[in-house]
């Protein structure tokens, strides 16, 4: 193979020529097909957008947890869309607020199950024998206690504030992440192209980065959006319980369990925080649906 | 007599099952010379694609030696393996689990050479990737394509260009047609045939198809369940088989042409997984000449022909 | 058969001690103690340290936990010092509150999910398809507690039809039983509308056509006991689930349950009550899903064999 | 033609698929007969139509994406095509079954092998179940397995004894035709061998029609009367198994023989068809082989072919023979 041919110029540019579009503009021109995702994205960029503006605009001290009495438990009127609170305070100024809450913590605590479920999956499924037992013998002991039991356990444990609550919601779901990475990282690693990375002299570092990360990234993804959505509600849930952010912070789950004692009356209290939830959850779960419809087209047969 | 390149002995490759001891590969010995083809054909189970993952040390063979170019590849270390894969390649069966559904031609092609630091200009590797696109016969204009976006000819193609990437010396073909149709099966196989000319290639070409190991080898092993029970040149094996599973074998295939019609022997019985194999001949049970004698030991391969071997005490006349 | 059976059982062994030693370590990590809370302000700091000594609280972690464990085996996991009353005793009275809601949840959930998936996958992308997927993705959406709350507002407070609170008779479980049961439904569902299309897809179906099977024939019949195994483990999973998760169900509809007693007891800092009572759901949920597993075995003859030979 | 002991009979048959990248021409035309204890070899590579054939003659093209676009198939005299889906279910089974290729996916795992041959007996005939059981065992042992074998599971079978099962379970009710498609082809040679012979020897004893779906010239040379070479969608080639193999006629079965290694000349260099399978979606406007054809030429490449009865027997599909004098390079034997 020493004969040297002279190349033309014109072939050296042809993987500049035939500049195809990339793999991630394959997966969002198959993601804008699906309209109930592109739906998702849109009302959950909105509900971001909103959250940011509303830290600008929205003072904390003045407009959410200032109480003003005489306007207390006021129905839904044109000055209070959502009405107000037993405090006086409105709540869609405080929902708006409060999506700060919903969404950090669930980006958080699924970034920690990720960031622990994930790499303990990944390692698992690549290393197997002893060390895939280990992992996987001690996810089972973590898979047996219910999620919202071990959160709840963490949180009396180390008092109720926004950063347990992340950590808690987020260690409550690592089994789970460690299941599918490892499952992922299973059905790639049999393939005969592994073999082929490691006959042509490939190290295990190089084959893992290279090969198995990439292929794995469409189930964790999925998994990993998918999550953020259920981290939301467990973490409203502890909230609910009085064991999540700490009033008077205008979170979705404590707003709902302030409005729970009004229930008879103000019932309004209690629908739009849950709406507001729903909604937030929904779009993310519809997001999670789109993308493994558009990262794996083979799942959608 | 040329330059053996390839040199297995005894080699043995054994699982552990909840069954007991799966002798998958018992003892194989056979040499390759430099440029040649042996072809190593048998049914499913009977340890010919083991063999080739062995040799390779893709699995860890459980004994014996494999001398490459005079070396015992089992006894390199992990670098010394890593630089003899250089020279040692391999080319798959599935093209649809053999290419990195997420990588393009371009970037599968150029691993190998990436891997072993051959070239390091950007632009020196396009050029040397166009260059073996061409040897292997596919068009420019795939560079940045997706193996899913190819058939099953083309994506064959990328796995022989990524096995030439390295200039490698010898090179295992597990199955390298048997998932592809007749036609574009020509193509491969006169295009393995052309590049083995034209690099002084040695193949071990694996496959259950006894026409295509026939028509490609220079070579045959027949094996079975784990052993070689014949070695010989194509032609000496299919003119005289003198193993009574290979007699079976080739009468056993069904032939395209009405003036070959012969009488079938049909073997009764199905192969059964080596498990704890006792020391008797391994196709005493199947086999219509089978006598006491054969239950009695496990038979030697031995020259019975110049260059043709046999495992068998009672080889039939031929 | 009984080999594998008792094989598994002894297997639940060491993941039973290790959620107990999880349990304990955490719930050991909370500031302060039993002793601050019950001592209210009177007590001195050294009568506080006399009584610490007493109740061995000062001991190291391992010696306090060995001194559970052996309580554990024996069903004595110690009185409840905020409540004086033997935590076993209490667990075990709220225990059948839980089982019978966690029975009616798993049987709303099977009756909503099992057919809706069926027909999503039988009939994929149709409407009935993009239908029940969405009325899936919504019950995923839907927090346990909020549902409950609407439950109560629609059906308790405006119609009147059903109680909101307590668990008098049958009639008190319905409310609460659909707020657990579509939480679970949709996970349900999504899981039977996969299983069921990865058989729907297998060769033997078609083989069965060309046998002249009515199409209805070969989906229930052919496929559905292919799919009704990894349904089966999901079904299992959500009973040992509800076991434990019911606690927001419980806690909206002041259901005299396990779920609430944890709920309490952390509000007036019945560590005690609470180690005890996670640790014994824990066991209940991991006992019912082992069982869920052998029933497994009974439906899939592959499993069933390679145990029986 | 029409004499009685013509079972089948297939005219013009059109299968196209709708998918989102475009319409599938899966089958363009073909016109097939099937006789009483005849068997028919259908040839071709991947994507050539065979299976789609088999599956409309069951009627068991899935819908979407599957249309049956024109046609008609007669069996019994009247087409099946106008049959109601009840009418349909007595059909499939009984008069025509089918056996498929991979025997390990092919049998239900969670029924025993008993249970799946008996189930074909009761749709068709009104007899108790443990009357069907004992026919399923003799079944059993007409296919070469022991009878008391018929309580175990799938899984307890290796693959050549679960192709049996399944060729019992096709043959329990005596259909007038079996259509087996690539029967042999997961399976090793020796099996294989062992396979053929049990298909030949059921058809020299039952009446059935056999219809031989394969992509392997040697396996239709084993157990077939006649062949049917298809290519995209359309036969291109028909005749008595010496019509097609000794007197040769189309350029693709040509192609065809000579990319197979010749087991008498090893060093005789192969013949590969150059180019690629046709891409069903856009067929070529005239003949669907004129781009990989040596012999083809302009009218080839505008003009459909038309079917031309070279004999009694022996059909081509192929412009080329509109000059009397063509002939192609494979010599007649």
């Amino acid at each position: 193979m020493d004969k040297t041919n002279v190349v033309t110029k014109s072939s050296v540019a042809a993987s500049r020529k035939y500049k195809k579009n990339s793999q991630l503009y394959e997966i969002w021109r198959n993601f804008r097909k699906n309209k109930g995702a592109v739906l998702g994205l849109t009302v959950l960029s909105i509900i971001i957008i909103t959250s940011i503006i509303a830290n600008f605009v929205i003072d904390y001290e003045t407009q959410i947890i200032r109480q003003v009495v005489p306007e207390r438990l006021q129905r839904p009127s044109w000055k209070h869309p959502f009405g107000t609170d037993q405090y006086g305070r409105d709540i869609l100024l405080r929902i708006l607020y409060g999506s700060r809450y919903s969404l950090s913590v669930g980006i958080v605590a699924v970034m920690v199950s990720l960031a622990i479920g994930g790499v303990m999956g990944v390692i698992a499924g690549y290393m197997g024998g002893i060390i895939e037992n280990i992992i996987m013998r001690s996810c089972d002991v973590f898979a047996s206690i219910p999620a919202l039991l071990l959160a709840i356990c963490i949180t009396t444990a180390f008092g109720a504030n926004t950063l347990i609550l992340m950590i808690s919601v987020g260690v409550a779901s690592v089994p789970a992440f460690a299941r599918v990475a490892r499952a992922a990282v299973m059905t790639v690693r049999d393939n005969e192209y592994i073999e082929a990375a490691r006959a042509a002299g490939a190290t295990r570092m190089r084959i893992m980065f290279t090969h198995i990360l990439p292929n794995c990234m469409a189930p964790i993804m999925v998994q990993t959006t998918m999550r953020v959505g259920s981290a939301i509600i467990t973490a409203s849930s502890l909230s609910f319980l009085g064991l999540g952010v700490p009033p008077p912070a205008p979170e979705w789950g404590s707003m709902l369990s302030e409005g729970r004692s009004f229930i008879r009356d103000y019932s309004y209290m209690t629908m739009f925080p849950g709406l507001a939830i729903v909604i937030t959850v929904l779009a993310i779960n519809l997001i999670g649906d789109g993308l493994r419809d558009a990262m794996d087209p083979k799942l959608k047969r | 007599m040329a330059k053996n390149l390839i040199e297995v002995k005894d080699l043995k490759k054994y699982f552990k099952t909840s069954h007991g001891m799966l002798q998958a590969v018992d003892g194989v010995n056979f040499t390759i010379e430099e440029g040649k083809t042996l072809g190593v054909v048998g049914e499913s189970g009977c340890g010919k694609s083991t063999t080739g993952r062995a040799i390779l040390r893709l699995i860890e063979p459980t004994s014996g030696e494999v001398y490459f170019d005079g070396h015992d590849v089992l006894k390199f270390s992990e670098s010394e393996l890593r630089k003899a894969r250089k020279e040692m390649q391999i080319i798959f069966q599935d093209p649809y689990s053999s290419l990195d559904p997420r990588k393009t031609v371009m970037q599968i092609i150029s691993e190998p050479i990436k891997i072993h630091r051959l070239i390091k200009n950007k632009i020196d590797l396009e050029n040397r990737v166009l260059e073996l696109m061409e040897t292997v016969g596919l068009a420019e204009r795939l560079i940045n394509t997706y193996p899913h976006e190819l058939d099953g000819g083309r994506r064959q193609r990328i796995g022989v260009a990524r096995a030439l990437a390295v200039n490698p010396k010898f090179i295992v073909c597990d199955e390298p047609v048997s998932a592809l149709d007749v036609s574009i099966q020509a193509q491969i196989l006169n295009l393995l045939k052309e590049l083995q000319g034209k690099f002084n290639l040695t193949y071990m070409f694996i496959t259950h198809d006894l026409s295509v190991v026939h028509h490609f080898s220079d070579y045959i092993a027949v094996m079975y369940l784990g052993k070689i029970v014949e070695k010989a040149s194509a032609e000496e094996l299919f003119k005289r088989p003198l193993h009574p599973y290979t007699q079976a074998l080739l009468s056993a295939v069904p032939i395209p042409d009405l003036s070959e019609r012969k009488e079938r022997i049909i073997l009764k019985g199905e192969v059964v997984s080596p498990i704890n194999m006792p020391d008797e001949c391994r196709f005493a049970k199947r086999c219509s000449y089978a006598r006491d004698e054969c239950r009695s030991h496990t038979p030697e391969l031995r020259e019975v022909y110049p260059g043709h071997f046999v495992a068998c005490d009672f080889p039939l006349k031929g | 058969m009984y080999k594998y059976i008792i094989k598994r059982l002894l297997l639940l062994i060491p993941i039973m001690l290790a959620v107990s030693f999880i349990v304990f370590f955490i719930t050991d990590l909370a500031p302060g103690d039993v002793v601050d809370i019950i001592s209210g302000t009177e007590m001195s700091v050294e009568d506080k340290e006399k009584l610490r000594e007493e109740m061995g609280l000062n001991d190291p972690f391992v010696i306090r936990y060995f001194r559970y464990m052996s309580g554990l085996v024996r069903g004595d996991l110690g009185i409840s010092l905020v409540t004086k009353k033997d935590v076993f005793q209490v667990y075990i009275s709220r225990l059948p509150a839980t089982l019978k809601l966690a029975t009616a949840g798993t049987v709303v959930a099977l009756s909503i999910a099992i057919p809706l998936g069926i027909t999503a996958a039988v009939h994929q992308n149709s409407w009935r398809d993009s239908g029940s997927m969405v009325l899936g993705l919504l019950g995923l959406s839907i927090p346990t507690f909020w549902l409950g709350l609407l439950m109560i507002i629609i059906f308790s407070l405006k119609l009147g039809w059903f109680p909101s609170i307590g668990n008098e008779g049958l009639i008190s479980v319905v409310l609460p039983a659909i707020t657990v049961g579509s939480g679970q439904a949709a996970l349900t569902m999504r899981t039977t509308r996969s299983s069921m299309l990865e058989v729907i897809r297998q060769d033997y179906l078609r083989t069965a056509r060309a046998k002249g099977v009515s199409e209805k024939v070969v989906i229930r019949k052919h496929a559905l006991k292919n799919a009704l195994i990894p349904i089966l483990t999901v079904a299992g999973n959500q009973f040992g689930i509800a076991m434990g998760g019911a606690v927001m169900t419980e806690t909206v509809f002041a259901w005299p349950g396990i779920g609430r007693l944890i709920i309490d007891s952390i509000n007036n800092r019945d560590t005690q009550m609470v180690t005890g009572a996670i640790i014994l759901t824990t066991m209940l949920s991991s006992v019912v899903i082992l069982l869920i597993d052998i029933a497994y075995a009974f439906v899939d003859p592959r499993i069933k064999a390679r145990y029986t030979k | 033609m029409k004499d009685n002991d013509l079972i089948i009979n297939i005219e013009n048959l059109i299968v196209h698929y709708e998918t989102e990248e475009g319409t599938v021409r899966a089958v363009n035309g073909i016109d097939l007969k099937m006789k009483k204890k005849r068997s028919i070899g259908l040839v071709g590579e991947t994507g050539a139509g065979k299976t789609t054939t088999a599956l409309a003659m069951l009627r068991l093209i899935p819908d979407p994406p599957g249309v049956i676009k024109n046609g008609v198939i007669v069996l019994n005299g009247e087409n099946i095509l106008d049959k109601s889906v009840k009418e349909m279910e007595n059909i499939r089974g009984k008069d025509i079954s089918m056996i498929f290729q991979d025997p390990m996916t092919a049998l239900n795992p969670v029924f025993t092998v008993g249970e799946q041959i008996a189930e074909s007996i009761m749709l068709h005939e009104d007899v108790s179940k443990k009357e069907a059981y004992e026919r399923a065992k003799e079944l059993l042992e007409m296919v070469g397995i022991s009878g008391n074998r018929a309580n175990e599971y799938p899984h307890q079978f290796s693959g050549g004894m679960r192709q049996r099962a399944i060729i019992a379970i096709a043959l329990a009710c005596q259909p007038k035709v079996l259509i087996a498609d690539e029967p042999t082809t997961a399976l090793d040679v020796t099996i294989q061998a062992q396979v053929l012979e049990l298909i030949n020897d059921l058809m020299e004893k039952h009446e059935t029609a056999l219809l031989m779906i394969t992509h392997d010239l040697g396996v239709v040379a084993e157990v077939c009367d006649e062949v049917a070479v298809m290519y995209a969608g359309r036969i291109v080639e028909k005749g008595s198994l010496e019509d097609v193999f000794n007197r040769t006629k189309h350029p693709y079965t040509e192609g065809l023989f000579n990319s197979l290694p010749n087991i008498k000349d090893r060093k005789a260099k192969l013949k590969p068809i150059p180019g690629l399978m046709p891409d069903p979606t856009n067929l070529p406007i005239g003949c669907a082989f004129s781009p990989r054809c040596p012999y083809a030429n302009d009218i080839c490449r505008e003009q459909k072919p038309v079917p031309r009865w070279i004999s009694s027997t022996h059909m081509v599909e192929c412009s080329a023979y509109d000059d009397p004098s063509f002939h192609i390079a494979r010599r007649e034997k």
